[in-house]
């Protein structure tokens, strides 16, 4: 795999270019192969990744059925953070922010990881006390957040409007380390680490069946016809129900749109990220000068990677009224993405009822902050078929046995 | 009825408080349909109409629920005694005059003031005899009642009145019409 | 956005005017039932990439609950019918088989 | 050197100067003139600076496809980057500027990238900036961020107004051309509301100025009178000056009313549309034809150069090479000629043609070279000169020809974007060259039907002949199939056959060109993606064309790719040597135009923004300083701070006025729901934890509700009005939430249940009045007796104070002697001040919402929500006692015998009293136990009551952990220690509120 550094840069500049490899091998698929990932995005790229990077398993196929990044990974607003509740959560978001800071390193491309911060506001009194729990819960937890008074939070971010009226900004979680990066960059990273650990990407390659010999599991059917493999993983996000139906079981989740918008690029106004849950909307500032802007999902069960304007709506009033000089900027363009929601708002990372399958979605509108640590849990459990004390809270049967990890309800809003 | 200062291209008057019943009832329980239909006098609604005789107005909220509206004093005792046999029954019927603040948009472009904020079809309804409706505006619940096409009552919450009066006086300013170029 | 119709008002209604109940037809399960049966009226979802049956009410209007049977690739919706149906209309299952011949019919 | 014509113009009034401002210049244009063509006559060439190397740009076009003239206009709180010189009319005295160069747009620093641009390829970015690792957050990206965005962002708010206006239509027609007048006429007089949509401020598209000056007397008669017969229908609505932005499912259309000219105030109005079927006219989009330097300030679009000799009598220049494919670009060269401009060659890419319009051409004495294209543009800046090459071969160039302008066509893309925002899908024209709608894969509206229709250009259907001659046939089609049933529309076809515009296609020339040409070969010119990028992405491995766009930003920027993505998705195809419709093309996405964040905010921000909800004695809260919370939509009361009186005193002093004379509380916020019918009670039984059919009438009884899952969601009292009619409170929050949650049982799951309900929230105001001296104060209003006896504790009476009728609740929340009064909303205000009055000589004073928290924590009752997450069971709360043993079935049962919530460790509800008095415990500080959090604090005050800190916590196994002492972490480094408690600090045996 050729270097990427700035003297290869120089090197190639003098003769057009013509130097440069494919940055992932483009195969045809192996009749079998000890592992097959379902799923070419962000998560399941970063599972080969960290099972051949941890436990050298390399007869690894990342089986797509679009074009890899295509999913979720190029959908959303690439927010990373891990300022959350729930102890096991801390665990595996805290984990990706560490693995992201050097991933750039690690991959030898640069996915351009920006620790700018994130603002996460309080603006009532309740969502202020929920807020103070989540920074203690932080502190203990070893994860770098504190709570900020109204005035720090204007310094952070001087276009903000602290007054009001109606919801007066009353303080805010801050998380200095959080920050973005580039999505697309995250997932052709991966990509290009594994083909150079000889790990087969196959794209335009859809999974139509499912394989199993008393429910232990033997390969997939594909549109490239059939691969078989020991151990299989989904890692299909919003088409997760779609594998499971395959496989012959139900999955606690609904796939639903989550909308994003960007508008012009503009000169840089705002630089860290900023989270206004009570009204429902968020924001940052690409390096290429874009806002982007998030907000709720839809309410209603949707494949159409297309969402309703009135989220869309909802989400840019509430960030006018926080941030008035935006209102003459102009929203160059909105999409959706379609994310797998559990009941409650936590990752299923897990064996399934057939032996050999193994399961990774549910990560809702949180993902691409999870990517390095869900790949890495996920290895973890795919290797010694049993979950690492990462993935373990994260089980499938969590919902059989009650031990849910509920993360919105303690804000009492959609996180 | 005081008619509120607001430049605006409609007239709109803040009526305050209807002395109203809601009403609730199975339609299939014949004691209760008849109560109504003895003490009140008037046929149940269809979806999306109210049927107005002699100062009471009954309209049509869902097939179990319905609105009675009262605008002549006289009434009062009539109410009175229709709601006490009605609470006899299966249905019930509460007053519900303080829930609600009444406003009349006045004006040939009522119609065009409500497009504002009410994603329905307004143009449709045949004004001819009165239509009930109850859908959003904006983002509040509101009641219309259409007396006629420039003359038409509408009910929010009482805890909405001023934000009422601020939608008028933001939606309804003199310079934004909706107006087509032909 | 969605534009629903809503039997009671019979008036299609603005996807703003409804909110979404989810899955429609689950068996509520109480305490005579295993614990397995409760876990899964309470979590587990059909979730079907295709013609779903779900609840909606209409909030800012008759306040009344109804069930409709929507594609959820293309947002194609064959029909609305009354809350107290305890399971998709004949009719409405021959309406949706006319034009989606891999419709595989109501499954529990 | 560009210019104004001392005549013509279609749009301008030359009577009417405006003068403006260009980058501090002060230049005249004519009323009309966009700030283009005002640049335009003034020689403007140059208007901006690329993205990434700072490359000089010209206008390229004359409509919103273009992709370089972006500007800042307005100032203070109006003004606004980004804007398209080719959409805004100049006004008097506006301020003009480009965007993204410093220190000025003539020489800009950052155009150093330009000499540097073979180290830019396309994704170096993702190459390089890697080592050291913290050079990136301190070096590389804060450099890279300062370069990055074109405009600068406003820095006043907005005054500016805008509008949501829902409107529906069975019919609507996107776009005033010849098809949608056509389409419009035919469907009038058919029962249809038809409404038209037209961007532009006149109808009319391009074909009165694409026609030829004999037949424009004709076309104009035609003109005249169908807009006098669309005037004349009802059943037909004009907008103009409207762009559709946005088509989304189940008709549901978006579109952006922005009227520069009348005087309407509401200049940005958002049309929501709901539409059954959409009739698509939004014609077509001239391409370019790539070729080397191709970016040059002074090369524009050949329609383009014609429409601002037309419409704004400007002049791109005085000497102008035309380089196209297809014979309709002739027009260009030709009308130049006319008005006696120098076109020393046209270059004709093709082997030959004998149209009319080439032979008018070359009867014009305008040299024409088949089989040629530019090969080089000389000059700095502005074009000098142009090097022609033979369109095969690398390039070399024979014969250098000086001129000033160049206009280019690589012939028409139809406008597909609307067609494929919802569904519609397109297909390649391989001959053609462009991507059009597939007929057997259009949008489909909520029925599933077909309800969209292409017609004119944007089907690539581009003569006036064939348009006259299909758009009513297509329209008579659509109307049968909807079965509309009226008379077929018939229209005489004025038009005479032309040639085919679009000849076979050319995308980049010449087709070998070198490696170094390929350099200077610009796709998009505002992301300065060049033809050697695409390569190099296809050589990279990013072959699917969403790979190649993201890896270049190709089509990713303001014009979303209007005149480069095809040429783009051609480079990409020769490269992977495949086809061009196996590549197939990018997503187009709404809005098909940018459009403000504050038009989609529309008129609810600011005062309309979430609506607040008062309390019938809102008024007097807020003349008597309240200090307010949010509490769900409600604005409550937080405290009544006296003047300069800090918050601590206040609070202070409204507890310590509960607990020693008398306190008055607005709760009108309180849910109310009545429940009424012969099922009432069992329905109830269902609902809470404790059975409610017990109840008897005239008595209330405190109640817990639990979703399914077990976990508790809301609480409050139930009173008993009589034998089948109960009314039910619930907490302010959950008001709304509970009796949407009553409904749905009693809809979907007990719909055999003889029970009916009412939300009487805002129906009855409630006014707690407690404290020692509670009764007294009551008891000064003759008409009303409540003696223990009379009213005993969890009683209620309905008795009347003065002529006020209502409800006296004895219940208490504060643990003291106290009731709650419920009145009818109209005369709340008047029974405030009345119990206010009443209660001087007894110092009663009234007290807010975070003093009423103060209260109820001492005396250890729960708050759902603070106390509660979600999560929490009665179990937990320790309140056992409220949940039936007897009743057969009730929401929760099932989960409260599930083993999780028995066996397993759980966080119960204890009280909390720190070792140390005056130390309060932070909110939501954790419990700590060899260093792992067991628990958390809800509740945690100061009481002015016990006069030290008590706190109330969800703490593992807490119950048998009270008497001991417990380590809870706080921010500032040391721990607190305290000791665990029953969660109850104040009058525990209740003999105050049972008194």
């Amino acid at each position: 795999m050729k270097k990427y550094s700035i003297s290869s840069i120089v090197t190639e500049a003098f003769r057009d270019n013509l130097g440069w490899e494919k940055a992932w091998a483009k195969p045809k698929p192996k009749k079998e192969y000890e592992v097959i990932i379902v799923g070419g995005g962000g998560h399941g790229l970063a599972t080969a990744y960290y099972l051949a990077k941890n436990y050298d398993v390399t007869d690894i196929a990342v089986i797509e059925k679009g074009w890899i990044g295509g999913g979720n990974t190029g959908r959303n607003t690439t927010i990373i953070r891990s300022n959350y509740l729930q102890e096991s959560s801390i665990g595996i978001y805290e984990k990706s922010r560490f693995l992201y800071e050097t991933l750039s390193q690690d991959l030898n491309y640069n996915i351009m990881f920006s620790p700018r911060g994130v603002l996460m506001l309080c603006q009532t009194e309740h969502e202020l006390r929920a807020m103070k729990r989540t920074s203690h819960a932080n502190r203990i937890n070893g994860v770098d957040t504190k709570m900020v008074t109204p005035d720090e939070v204007k310094e952070i971010v001087p276009i903000i409007n602290i007054d009001g009226p109606r919801f007066p900004v009353l303080g805010a979680l801050w998380q200095p380390r959080g920050g973005t990066a580039r999505h697309d960059a995250v997932a052709w990273g991966y990509a290009r680490k594994c083909s150079d650990y000889g790990i087969d990407i196959i794209e335009q390659c859809e999974v139509v069946g499912v394989k199993k010999k008393r429910e232990k599991i033997v390969g997939v059917e594909t549109s490239k016809g059939q691969i078989k493999a020991k151990k299989v993983c989904f890692v299909a996000a919003g088409h997760s129900s779609v594998l499971s139906e395959l496989a012959g079981f139900r999955l606690p989740i609904e796939s639903v749109a989550l909308q994003a918008l960007v508008s012009e690029p503009i000169k840089p106004i705002i630089d860290c990220v900023v989270m206004a849950n009570t009204v429902h909307g968020y924001l940052s500032q690409s390096d290429k000068g874009e806002l982007v802007i998030g907000g709720g999902a839809d309410g209603y069960n949707n494949y159409s990677q297309r969402g309703s304007f009135l989220h869309i709506e909802e989400t840019v009033r509430a960030l006018v009224e926080t941030f008035p000089v935006i209102s003459r900027l102009r929203q160059l363009r909105q999409w959706g993405g379609i994310v797998d929601m559990t009941g409650d708002r936590s990752p299923i990372i897990s064996k399934t009822p057939v032996e050999g399958l193994f399961i990774n979605c549910g990560w809702g509108t949180g993902g691409f902050k999870a990517i390095p640590g869900s790949g890495w849990a996920t290895a973890e459990l795919i290797y010694n078929e049993e979950p690492g004390n990462l993935a373990a809270p994260f089980s499938m049967d969590r919902f059989s046995e009650g031990r849910l990890i509920d993360e919105s309800a303690a804000a009492a809003v959609a996180h | 009825m005081d008619k509120i200062k607001l430049d605006s291209f409609v007239d709109v008057y803040l009526i305050g408080s209807l002395s109203s019943l809601n009403i609730r009832l199975d339609h299939t329980d014949k004691k209760s349909v008849s109560v109504v239909k003895k003490n009140i006098g008037i046929e149940l609604p269809s979806a999306q109409k109210a049927l107005e005789r002699n100062g009471l107005t009954l309209c049509f909220v869902s097939d179990d629920e319905y609105l009675l509206l009262n605008e002549k004093k006289q009434n009062e005792s009539l109410l009175n005694k229709f709601k006490k046999q009605m609470n006899l029954t299966t249905g019930v019927a509460e007053n519900t005059s303080d829930l609600r603040v009444w406003f009349l948009i006045k004006g040939d472009q009522a119609l065009n003031a409500l497009k504002k904020g009410v994603p329905i079809n307004l143009e449709k309804l045949q004004i001819s005899e009165t239509n009930f409706l109850r859908t959003k505006l904006g983002e509040i619940q509101i009641n219309i009642l259409f007396k006629s096409y420039n003359e038409i009552l509408v009910s929010v919450l009482r805890s909405h009145k001023e934000y009422m009066i601020d939608w008028f006086e933001v939606c309804t300013k003199r310079g934004t019409e909706i107006n087509f170029d032909f | 956005m969605l534009y629903l119709f809503c039997p009671i008002c019979r008036r299609d209604c603005d996807e703003t005017e409804l909110s979404c109940g989810g899955q429609a037809h689950l068996i509520r399960r109480d305490h005579t039932s295993s614990d397995k049966d409760f876990y899964r009226y309470l979590y587990e979802r059909k979730n079907d990439k295709g013609i779903i049956f779900e609840r909606w009410r209409h909030v800012y209007g008759c306040g009344k609950w109804f069930h409709t049977a929507r594609c959820t690739i293309t947002n194609q919706v064959f029909g609305s019918y009354s809350a107290k149906d305890a399971l998709p209309p004949k009719s409405l299952l021959a309406k949706i088989r006319s034009s989606r011949v891999d419709f595989k019919g109501w499954i529990k | 050197m560009s210019s104004r014509l001392p005549r013509g113009g279609s749009r301008v009034n030359r009577e009417k100067l405006v003068d403006f401002r260009f980058n501090g210049k002060n230049l005249k244009g004519f009323d009309g003139d966009t700030v283009a063509s005002a640049l335009l006559a003034n020689n403007e060439l140059l208007v901006a600076r690329s993205f990434k190397y700072h490359r000089p740009r010209g206008i390229f076009t004359a409509g919103e496809e273009e992709p370089n003239a972006l500007m800042g206009i307005g100032e203070g709180s109006f003004f606004e980057p980004n804007i398209r010189a080719t959409e805004v009319k100049i006004k008097q005295n506006m301020n003009v500027n480009s965007q993204n160069h410093w220190p000025s747009l003539r020489f800009d620093f950052l155009s150093i990238n330009n000499l540097l641009a073979r180290f830019f390829a396309a994704g170096f970015y993702y190459k390089t900036f890697i080592w050291p690792r913290a050079a990136w957050k301190y070096i590389f990206e804060p450099m890279i961020r300062r370069a990055s965005g074109l405009g600068k962002a406003p820095k006043e708010y907005d005054e500016e107004h805008y509008e949501h206006i829902y409107h529906n239509t069975d019919i609507l027609i996107i776009g005033g051309g010849l098809a949608g007048i056509t389409a419009a006429k035919a469907l009038r007089d058919r029962g249809l509301s038809v409404m038209l949509c037209e961007k532009d401020s006149v109808m009319g598209g391009r074909y009165l100025q694409d026609c030829k000056s004999e037949d424009r007397e004709r076309y104009k008669k035609l003109y005249e009178s169908s807009i006098e017969i669309l005037k004349k229908s009802k059943d037909i609505a004009v907008k103009l000056n409207t762009c559709v932005t946005g088509i989304f499912d189940h008709g549901f259309v978006l579109a952006y009313e922005e009227n520069q000219g009348l005087n309407v105030t509401t200049k940005k109005a958002l049309w929501k549309i709901r539409v059954k079927n959409i009739i698509l006219c939004t014609g077509a989009i001239e391409r370019p034809i790539v070729f080397p330097d191709n970016d040059l300030p002074g090369i524009m679009l050949a329609a383009s150069a014609r429409d601002y000799l037309q419409k704004y009598g400007v002049l791109l220049g005085d000497r102008l090479v035309l380089t196209t494919n297809n014979d309709y670009a002739y027009k260009t060269a030709i009308e130049l000629k006319q008005v006696g401009i120098d076109v020393p060659v046209v270059l004709d890419a093709r082997a030959s043609s004998d149209g009319p319009l080439v032979k008018e051409a070359g009867a014009l004495g305008i040299r024409i070279l088949f089989g040629k294209c530019i090969g080089k543009v000389e000059g700095k800046r502005k074009v000098d000169a142009v090097g022609i090459c033979s369109v095969n071969g690398e390039g070399t160039i024979e014969e250098l020809i000086s001129c000033n302008a160049v206009a280019v066509s690589g012939g028409w893309t139809p406008n597909v974007n609307l067609w494929s925002h919802c569904g519609g899908k397109l297909i390649w024209d391989g001959d053609l060259g462009f991507y059009r709608p597939d007929p057997d894969k259009t949008p489909v509206g909520k029925d599933g039907e077909t309800n969209m229709l292409a017609l004119g250009g944007c089907a690539g259907v581009f003569s006036n002949y064939d348009i006259q001659d299909q758009v009513p046939r297509k329209i008579n089609q659509f109307a049968s199939r909807l079965k509309i049933k009226s008379k077929r529309y018939i229209e005489p076809n004025i038009f005479s056959k032309e040639l085919e515009r679009n000849a076979p296609p050319v995308f980049v020339l010449p087709y070998g060109a070198s490696k170094d040409k390929q350099k200077r070969m610009y796709i998009d010119f505002q992301n300065d993606v060049k033809v050697s990028d695409l390569q190099l992405a296809a050589q990279e491995g990013f072959e699917n064309v969403e790979h190649a766009k993201r890896y270049t930003t190709l089509g990713m920027a303001t014009d979303q790719g209007k005149t480069s993505s095809i040429n783009g998705i051609y480079v990409l195809s020769q490269s992977l040597g495949k086809s061009v419709d196996t590549i197939g093309h990018t997503t187009f996405r709404p809005p098909y135009k940018p459009i403000p964040l504050g038009l989609i905010a529309g008129q609810y921000t600011k005062k309309l923004f979430k609506p607040i909800k008062k309390t019938p004695i809102d008024k007097w809260n807020s003349i008597n300083n309240a200090i307010w919370e949010p509490v769900a939509d409600w604005r409550r009361a937080y405290a009544y701070p006296k003047v300069n009186e800090n918050l601590e005193d206040t609070l202070h002093r409204e507890v310590l006025s509960v607990r020693k004379n008398v306190g008055l509380l607005d709760s009108s916020t309180l849910g109310k729901i009545m429940v009424k019918g012969p099922d009432a009670g069992q329905f109830l039984d269902l609902i809470y934890t404790n059975m409610m059919s017990s109840l008897k009438t005239g008595k209330c009884r405190y109640g817990l509700m639990c979703n399914e899952a077990g976990f508790v969601f809301d609480d409050g009292v139930v009173a008993r009005l009589n034998e089948q009619t109960f009314l039910c409170h619930t907490t302010s929050g959950g008001a709304d939430r509970v009796y949407a949650w009553f409904e749905e049982w009693l809809q979907t799951e007990w719909h055999h249940l003889k029970v009916f309900i009412i939300n009487l929230t805002e129906q009855y105001s409630q006014i707690a009045i407690a404290g020692p001296k509670a009764r007294e104060v009551l008891q000064t209003f003759k008409s009303i007796d409540l003696s223990p006896d009379k009213l005993p504790f969890m009683h209620f009476m309905e008795t009347y104070i003065d002529d006020i009728w209502v409800r006296v609740y004895r219940i208490s929340f504060s643990g003291e002697l106290s009731y709650e009064l419920a009145v009818n909303s109209n005369q709340a205000e008047e029974l405030w001040n009345k119990l206010l009055k009443a209660g001087k000589k007894y110092k009663i004073q009234p007290y807010g919402t975070e003093a009423l928290h103060i209260l109820r924590a001492e005396k250890g009752f729960i708050v759902v929500g603070d106390e509660t997450d979600g999560t929490v069971t009665p179990q937990d709360l320790g309140m056992e006692w409220i949940v039936s043993k007897k009743k057969n079935d009730f929401i929760g049962k099932k989960a409260f015998s599930l083993p999780h919530l028995n066996a397993r460790v759980r966080k119960q509800l204890v009280g909390i009293l720190t070792l140390d008095t005056d130390k309060v415990l932070p909110d939501g500080c954790h419990a700590l136990e060899d260093g792992k959090a067991i628990g958390h604090v809800t509740s945690t005050y100061f009481s002015p009551t016990l006069k030290r800190s008590i706190a109330l916590g969800l703490i593992e196994n807490g119950r048998s952990r009270i008497g001991s002492a417990l380590e809870f972490e706080s921010s500032s480094k040391e721990s607190i220690f305290a000791k665990l408690v029953d969660p109850s600090f104040y009058d525990m045996e209740g003999s105050k509120q049972n008194g």
